[in-house]
C-alpha cells in the first residue's frame, strides 16, 4: 500500500501548477470565456506542449503513457485554477473513447490529440435521458456506404471549438459511436454558455450523412465503451473537485485570517473556526475517495471498479456542495461578486454533480449492488 | 386554537386572487411563473395599478395610503401576491425608508415622499452597508462634513441593490467622529443624480447585475434631507430593519417554487424519466413541503402573537429569517435537481438561443445563496437567539 | 385563525403541572420504575381525581368533553415531567378506540377509565408488522357463542398495569377489535422494560376464547378505527415530545449558563451558543407542527387529518433527534448519566419515533399522496 | 500509488484471521457478532491466549513484548480484530499507562508492570477526569501532598472506565499549588485497594455500569509510585492522550456494525417486511458504506505517512476522532431503525425474557453518544483542526 507520488510525478504536479499560474491567472479566465470558442488557443496549445493532451494515452499510440494517478494531478491543479480549455473532455472523455475504438479506426487520431490538433467534444445526452445511456433515442441506419443518423443531441460540454464529435446513436439493437468532423455539423449545433463558465450546446442529427469509417466503436461494444469513458471522465472531475475544494478552503481561511469585523479577524469566531475545520474534514474525506476512484482504474475489473468511482462521486458531490456552500457563506457578501476567485470556484463546484450524473445517479448505482464493504476483501 | 382562516379572512383572499387574477398582465404572470423577473417598467406599472386599488403600501397608516388591515391580512396579502406570483412591492420605499420617513421625517418629508414612494414614482435604494462594513455596520466610515446649509458627504457604500434603477437612495453617514460607533451617524436622503455620487455594478456570481457599489465624493446635501435629529440615524436604522422581520419568512415564495418544482418534475418539459417517479427526489420534495408548512404555521404564530409590529425587534423573528432563508435556498437546490442536465443552460453569455425551461436553475440557486448572508447573516441571526431569546 | 389557549385551558396547564411537578418530580421516577407495574398507583388515581383520564371523552359516555387542545397541554405537561403511569396508553390509544365501538359494548366503560379502574393496553403489532397494521397475522375465528383467537403479540406498551387489553385479530376479511380483561391473559404474557423506562410486553394468544362480546370493534371497521385511534395517540405523543424537547432544551440552557471550563461558562462559547439557537428553532417548527396535527383532527376529515400528523411526526421525530442528541453532547459527561434528568428525556425522545413508526414510516404516507401544499388551501 | 497490500501483508492478514478462528472461542464469538459483551474473564483468557502468540501489545517495544509490526501491520491487526469481530485489549494498560511506563518509567517499575498489563495480570483504571475537569483538564484539583516514604493524595476522579473490575489505577495529582495550571501535576501509579479510596458506580443512560467516581481520601502512594520527574505529569498525560489517535477511528467496529445491519434488514428475524427493501433505507446503508470507506482510507493515508506514531500529536488524526465518533453513532443509529420496534426490547430492568434481537439496539445507540465527548470532546477536535491545521 502506497499514497505516495514518485519523484516523476511530483515534477508534473509542479510543473502543471507553474504553467497554469504563469498562463491562465484567475484574472485571464473573463477575458478567455469571451474567446469565440469560450477558451485560449494559446493556452491550450501550451497545455499540449506539455504533454498533458498525449498524458493518458499509451505511448504505441501516439500518447506518453500516463495512467490514472498522472490524471489525477493534472486534474487536481485543473481543478484549482479553472482553465476553460477543453481537457477533460478531449483527452479523457473522447480520449477513453477512441482508445477503444478499433485500431484502424483511431490510427493517428491519438497522435492528433497528443500534438493539439484534434479536440473533441462527445454527444452521448439528449433532452430527456437524464444521463441514463439507456435513454438514449438518436438513430442511425444503414444508407448507401455509411451511414443516417436521426435525433437531437443535448448538453454537448465544449462543443465550441471541438474539431471532432463523437455521436452516441442507437444503430440495431446496440448503441453505436461516430466519429463526425466539426465542419460536418456546421449549421446544425445551438452553442451556450455553462454556469461554471464553459460552453456546451446542442446538435440536430437530423438527416446528416456520415460514412461507414465514421463508425469507431461497434454497436455491440458502444454501451460498454461509452460507460467506461464515462467512469473514467467522472473519476477525473472527482479529482478536479478535489483540487477546486482545496482552492476554495485556502482561499476561505486566508479570508478569515484577514477580514476583520467588530474589530477582530472573523476567523477568531468560534462557529466559523468550527465551520472551517468541518470544510477541512469533508475535503480530507473527498480526497480519500477520489484517490480510491483513482487507484481502482488500475487495480480493479471495471465493474467493480465503477462502483468504487460511483462511492466517490456520491462523497465528491456532498463535499462539493459542503464546501462550495460554507466557502461563499463565511466570506459573506464578498463571496457573492463575480470579480473574487471564488465565484468561478463555487460555481463549479454546483456544476460537479451534475455533469455525468447527479447524486440520486451515483447512488442508484451503489444501491442497486451488492455492499461496497465486501469488495475491499479480496 | 384553530388554524383556519374566518369567513371574512376567507372571502378577503378570494377577493385579492381575484384581483391578481384580473390585473396582472398574463405574459408578465407566465413570466413569474415560471422562474423570470419584472423589469423595472412592468413593476413600477404593477406598483400603480396596486396603488389605485389602495393595496400598494398596505401596512403604512391610513393616511398615507395604507389600509389597514390586521397583520394577519397583511400577512395574507403578502402570501397571496408571493405564491401568485405576482411582483412583490420595492422594499427598499415602501418597507424601508417609507416607514422611516413617517415615523420620524418631518411634515415636509412625509407629504413630499411618500406619495411618490406608494406608486413607485420614486424608485429608492440603500446606502448602508460598506467595504468594511457589513454585518458590523456600526463601523461604517462614511462621514458628513457640515456645509453652508446643508452636509457634504463623503465615503463608499457597498451592496446597494438595483441602484442602477434607483433616483433616490438612503445613506448612513458619520456626523460626528467625537462619538462612539453607534452615534454621531445620521440619515440622510439623498437624490441619485446628486454631483459627487457614482455607481460602480457588481457583477454576481448568478450572472446579474443587482447590486452596486456607490462612490460619494464631496456630496452636497441640504439639511431638509436629513431625516428626524441629527446623530439619531442608528436608532432610525435600527428601526427599519426590524421592520418586516416576518417579511423576511418569504414562505409565498417557496410553496411557489416547491408547486413549480412538483409540476416539473411530474411530467419533465423534454420528456424523458421523472424525478417525481424517484424515491430519493419523492421524499425530498415531501420533506421541503414539510419544512414550508412549519415555517408557515410558525410565522402564523408570530403574527398572531403581535411579532410581526413595527418598530419591535421581535428576537422570535430570527426564526423566520434562518429557516426562511434555509428553505428559500433548499427549494432553489431541489429545483436545480429537476433541472438536472437542463441546469447546464445559462442564460447569460454568448448563447444562440437555447431549450431554456432549466435556465432559471443554477442562477436562482446562486443568487440566493445571499439570504443567508444579508439582512444580517445567519450567523448574527444565532447569535441573537441565543442571546435574547435564551440568554446565553 | 387563533393560536392562544383560553382561561379554561391555561387554568389545566397550570393544574397539570403542578400536579406533577409536587407529586411525580424528577427523583421519584426511579422508584416509581421499580413498582410493580413499572408506575404508582397513587399517582395515577392523583391524575384520575384530576379529570385527566376522562379528559378526551364525551360528556354523554361519562368523559369530560375535553378536546384535542385539552389533550395537547396534558401531554407537553406529560413530556416535561415524563411520569411513567399509563396515560396515552389508557386515555388516547385505547380510549379512542373505546369512543368508537358500539354503545352497548362500550356502555360504562368510559365511565370506569374516567373513574381510573380501567386502564388499557391496545395489543395491535406483532412482531413482524413493523408498524403496519396490515401486516397483522394474529386472527379470530367464530367458535361456540364466541371466538377462539390464535397468534402472537408483540411490544404492547403499559401491558403490566393494564385491566383491559384491545386486541387486533383478523377476522374474516377484515379486522376485528376484541376486548379482554387483563386476567384472561394471565400465562400468556411476557412482559419486559423499555429503553424510555416504561414497560411492554407480548402475548401469545393461542387458543384464548372470548364470548361475542368482547368484539367492541367489527372486522369491516377494525382496521379503520384501530389506524384512527393510532393518528390520535402520534399527534398527542407530538405534543408530548414538544414537552419533553422544552425541558431538555431548558436544561441545556441552564447548563451552558452554569457549567464553567476553562475559566468561563461554557455558554459563552459561540459554537455551542449557535448550536442551542439550533435547537430552539428545531423546537419551535416542532412546536407548530404539533399545533397542526392537533388542530387537524377538529377540523379536517380523517384522511386530510392522517396527513397532517404524518406531516408533524416527520418534524416531531427529526426534532426529537436532533434535540435530544446535542442536548446529551453539550452537556457532556453529565448528560450520559441515569442520576440526572436529562437521561430519561433523552431516552424518550429517541423513542418518540419507534413506537407508532418512524421517521420513514409517517414519510412513506405523505410520499403516497398529493402534495401536502395543497391542502393549506381549501 | 496504490490501495492493495503486499502479499506478505495478505498473507499476514490471513494468518491473523486464522489465528482468531481457531482461538476465540465459539460462544463469545457469537455473542460479540450479535452485540454482546465479553465478560471480564472472558477479556482476562483471551489476553493471556494473544500474550502466548506474542500479539497481545503489538504496537509496545519488542523487549517488552511487542511485535515490531510496521505502523501498517498494527493498523490490519486492529482491523481485523474489531471487524470479526474479537475483544480488543484493554486500552488503560495496553495503550495508556504501558506506554507511559516503558516511556518515562524506572527500570523497576517497568519490570514489575510491564509483563502483568501485557497479560492483563493487572487491570488497570484512568484518574484524569475530575468533575470540574473534564475537557479541560488542565484545571484538575485532586491534590498530592508529601508524606514520609511518599504522597498522600486526596480529591475526587470521575469518569473512571470499568473502575470496578480494576487492581491499579494510574492518577493525576496536583503536587505542587504554586504553580500555573499545566504545571504542578505528578503521575501516580495507585493499588485500587488502597486504604481512603473510595469506588462509587455511575449509572448511565445505557442502563450499564461501566464509569465510575473515585475519591481519594488522604491515600497513601509511596515515592516509588510516581512516574518520571515529580511535576511533569502533565507532559506525560499528554502524550498518553495523543497516542493511539489512530485507533480511535474504530473503522472495523463501524464495518462490522454495518455488516451485520444488512443481514438483519435483509431477513428480520422475526420476519415481517424487510428494511433493505425500502428504497430509503438502502440509501441511508449505502451512504454510510462510503463514509466508512472514506474514513478507512484517510486512516491508511495518516498511517502511510507516519501520522499514527506514538506520542506524535498529528492534527490531521484528528479527523479520525471526528469521523470515527460520528461514523460509529450514525451505524448505531441505523441499528435502531433495523431494530424497528424491536428496539423496545430493553435488556435491563424487570424482563421476563422476551425475544432480544433488538436489545442491544437502544443501549448501543446510547452508550455511544458518549463517543463524541470523552478523548477530547469533537468541539475541541474542531478547535484543534481549526488552530493547527488552518492556522486559525
Amino acid at each position: 500500500m502506497d499514497f505516495s507520488l514518485n519523484s516523476e510525478q511530483i515534477l508534473l504536479k509542479d510543473t502543471v501548477t507553474r504553467f497554469l499560474g504563469a498562463h491562465s491567472p484567475f484574472e485571464s479566465l473573463a477575458a478567455a470565456r469571451a474567446e469565440p470558442f469560450g477558451w485560449r488557443s494559446g493556452v491550450w496549445q501550451g497545455m499540449v506542449e506539455l504533454g498533458l493532451a498525449g498524458l493518458p494515452f499509451a505511448e504505441d499510440d501516439g500518447g506518453f503513457g500516463g495512467g490514472p494517478e498522472e490524471v489525477m494531478i493534472v486534474m487536481e491543479a485543473l481543478g484549482a485554477a479553472q482553465p476553460p480549455e477543453p481537457y477533460l473532455t478531449t483527452a479523457i472523455l473522447g480520449g477513453t473513447i477512441l482508445k477503444s475504438a478499433s485500431e484502424s479506426a483511431r490510427a493517428g487520431l491519438i497522435g492528433q490529440i497528443a500534438e493539439g490538433t484534434l479536440r473533441l467534444a462527445v454527444a452521448w445526452q439528449e433532452a430527456a435521458t437524464r444521463w441514463s445511456a439507456d435513454e438514449i433515442t438518436a438513430s442511425a441506419e444503414p444508407s448507401g456506404s455509411g451511414f443516417l443518423l436521426s435525433g437531437r443531441k443535448a448538453f454537448v460540454l465544449d462543443l465550441a471549438g471541438a474539431s471532432h464529435v463523437v455521436i452516441a446513436a442507437r444503430l440495431g439493437a446496440g448503441l453505436g459511436l461516430f466519429l463526425a468532423a466539426a465542419d460536418r455539423l456546421t449549421g446544425r449545433t445551438t452553442g451556450y454558455a455553462t454556469p461554471d463558465g464553459r460552453r456546451a450546446g446542442d446538435i440536430d442529427l437530423g438527416g446528416l450523412w456520415l460514412e461507414a469509417d465514421a463508425l469507431i466503436v461497434a454497436p455491440d461494444e458502444g454501451g460498454e465503451v461509452l460507460s467506461r469513458a464515462l467512469d473514467a471522465a467522472a473519476a477525473a472531475l472527482a479529482c478536479e473537485a478535489v483540487g477546486a475544494m482545496q482552492a476554495a478552503l485556502d482561499l476561505t481561511v486566508e479570508y478569515l485570517k484577514t477580514r476583520k469585523q467588530f474589530g477582530v479577524p472573523i476567523g477568531s469566531f468560534q462557529a466559523l473556526q468550527h465551520r472551517a475545520a468541518d470544510m477541512f474534514v469533508a475535503l480530507e474525506q473527498a480526497r480519500s475517495m477520489a484517490m480510491r476512484a483513482i487507484m481502482a482504474q488500475s487495480s480493479l475489473p471495471s465493474e467493480a471498479s465503477a462502483r468504487e468511482i460511483a462511492a466517490a462521486m456520491v462523497q465528491i458531490i456532498d463535499a462539493s456542495r459542503y464546501i462550495g456552500q460554507q466557502a461563499v457563506q463565511l466570506h459573506g457578501g464578498i463571496g457573492m461578486t463575480e470579480e473574487y476567485r471564488l465565484g468561478i470556484l463555487f460555481r463549479r463546484l454546483t456544476m460537479i454533480g451534475r455533469l455525468f450524473g447527479d447524486r440520486d445517479h451515483f447512488l442508484d448505482r451503489l444501491v442497486a449492488g451488492p455492499s461496497l464493504l465486501e469488495r475491499i476483501e479480496p | 386554537m384553530d388554524l383556519r382562516l374566518s369567513a371574512e379572512d376567507l372571502a378577503f383572499r378570494d377577493e385579492l386572487r381575484a384581483f391578481l387574477r384580473a390585473s396582472l398582465p398574463a405574459p408578465l404572470a407566465r413570466r413569474l411563473r415560471t422562474g423570470g423577473k419584472a423589469s423595472p417598467e412592468e413593476l413600477r406599472a404593477w406598483t400603480r395599478t396596486l396603488a389605485d386599488r389602495g393595496w400598494s403600501v398596505p401596512h403604512w397608516p391610513v393616511e398615507w395610503g395604507g389600509t389597514g388591515w390586521s397583520p394577519l391580512r397583511q400577512m395574507i396579502f403578502r402570501d397571496e401576491v408571493q405564491q401568485f406570483p405576482a411582483p412583490e412591492p420595492l422594499s427598499f420605499g415602501a418597507s424601508m425608508v417609507g416607514p422611516v420617513i413617517y415615523t420620524f421625517g418631518s411634515q415636509a418629508q412625509k407629504e413630499r415622499f411618500l406619495p411618490r414612494i406608494a406608486r413607485l414614482d420614486d424608485w429608492w435604494c440603500q446606502g448602508f452597508s460598506e467595504p468594511e462594513a457589513g454585518s458590523d455596520l456600526a463601523s461604517l466610515r462614511t462621514r458628513a462634513e457640515p456645509a453652508e446649509g446643508g452636509w457634504r458627504i463623503t465615503g463608499q457604500k457597498a451592496w446597494t441593490s438595483l441602484g442602477q434603477h434607483a433616483n433616490w437612495i438612503f445613506v448612513l453617514a458619520r456626523t460626528d467622529r467625537t462619538a462612539k460607533k453607534q452615534n454621531g451617524i445620521s440619515f440622510f436622503l439623498v437624490p441619485m443624480d446628486s454631483p459627487g455620487l457614482k455607481l460602480v455594478p457588481t457583477e454576481l456570481i448568478d450572472g446579474s447585475h443587482e447590486v452596486n457599489e456607490l462612490f460619494f465624493d464631496d456630496v452636497f446635501v441640504p439639511d431638509e434631507n436629513v431625516v428626524g435629529e441629527l446623530n439619531k440615524g442608528w436608532d432610525y436604522a435600527r428601526f427599519l430593519l426590524s421592520n418586516e422581520r416576518t417579511g423576511q419568512a418569504r414562505v409565498g415564495l417557496a410553496k411557489a417554487r416547491l408547486r413549480r418544482i412538483r409540476e416539473l418534475a411530474a411530467a419533465p418539459p423534454d420528456g424523458g424519466p421523472a424525478p417525481l417517479d424517484h424515491p430519493a427526489f419523492q421524499r425530498r420534495l415531501a420533506e421541503l413541503e414539510v419544512q414550508a408548512l412549519a415555517l408557515e404555521t410558525t410565522l402564523l404564530r408570530i403574527v398572531a402573537s403581535g411579532g410581526g409590529e413595527e418598530g419591535e425587534a421581535n428576537p422570535v423573528s430570527s426564526i423566520l429569517k434562518l429557516r426562511g432563508s434555509e428553505l428559500q435556498q433548499a427549494t432553489a437546490e431541489l429545483l436545480l435537481d429537476v433541472a438536472g442536465p437542463a441546469a447546464l443552460v445559462w442564460p447569460y453569455g454568448p448563447g444562440e438561443g437555447a431549450p431554456l425551461w432549466g435556465a432559471d436553475a443554477a442562477p436562482t440557486y446562486f443568487n440566493l445563496r445571499k439570504l443567508s448572508i444579508y439582512g444580517g447573516a445567519n450567523e448574527i441571526q444565532r447569535t441573537i437567539v441565543a442571546r435574547s431569546i435564551l440568554g446565553l
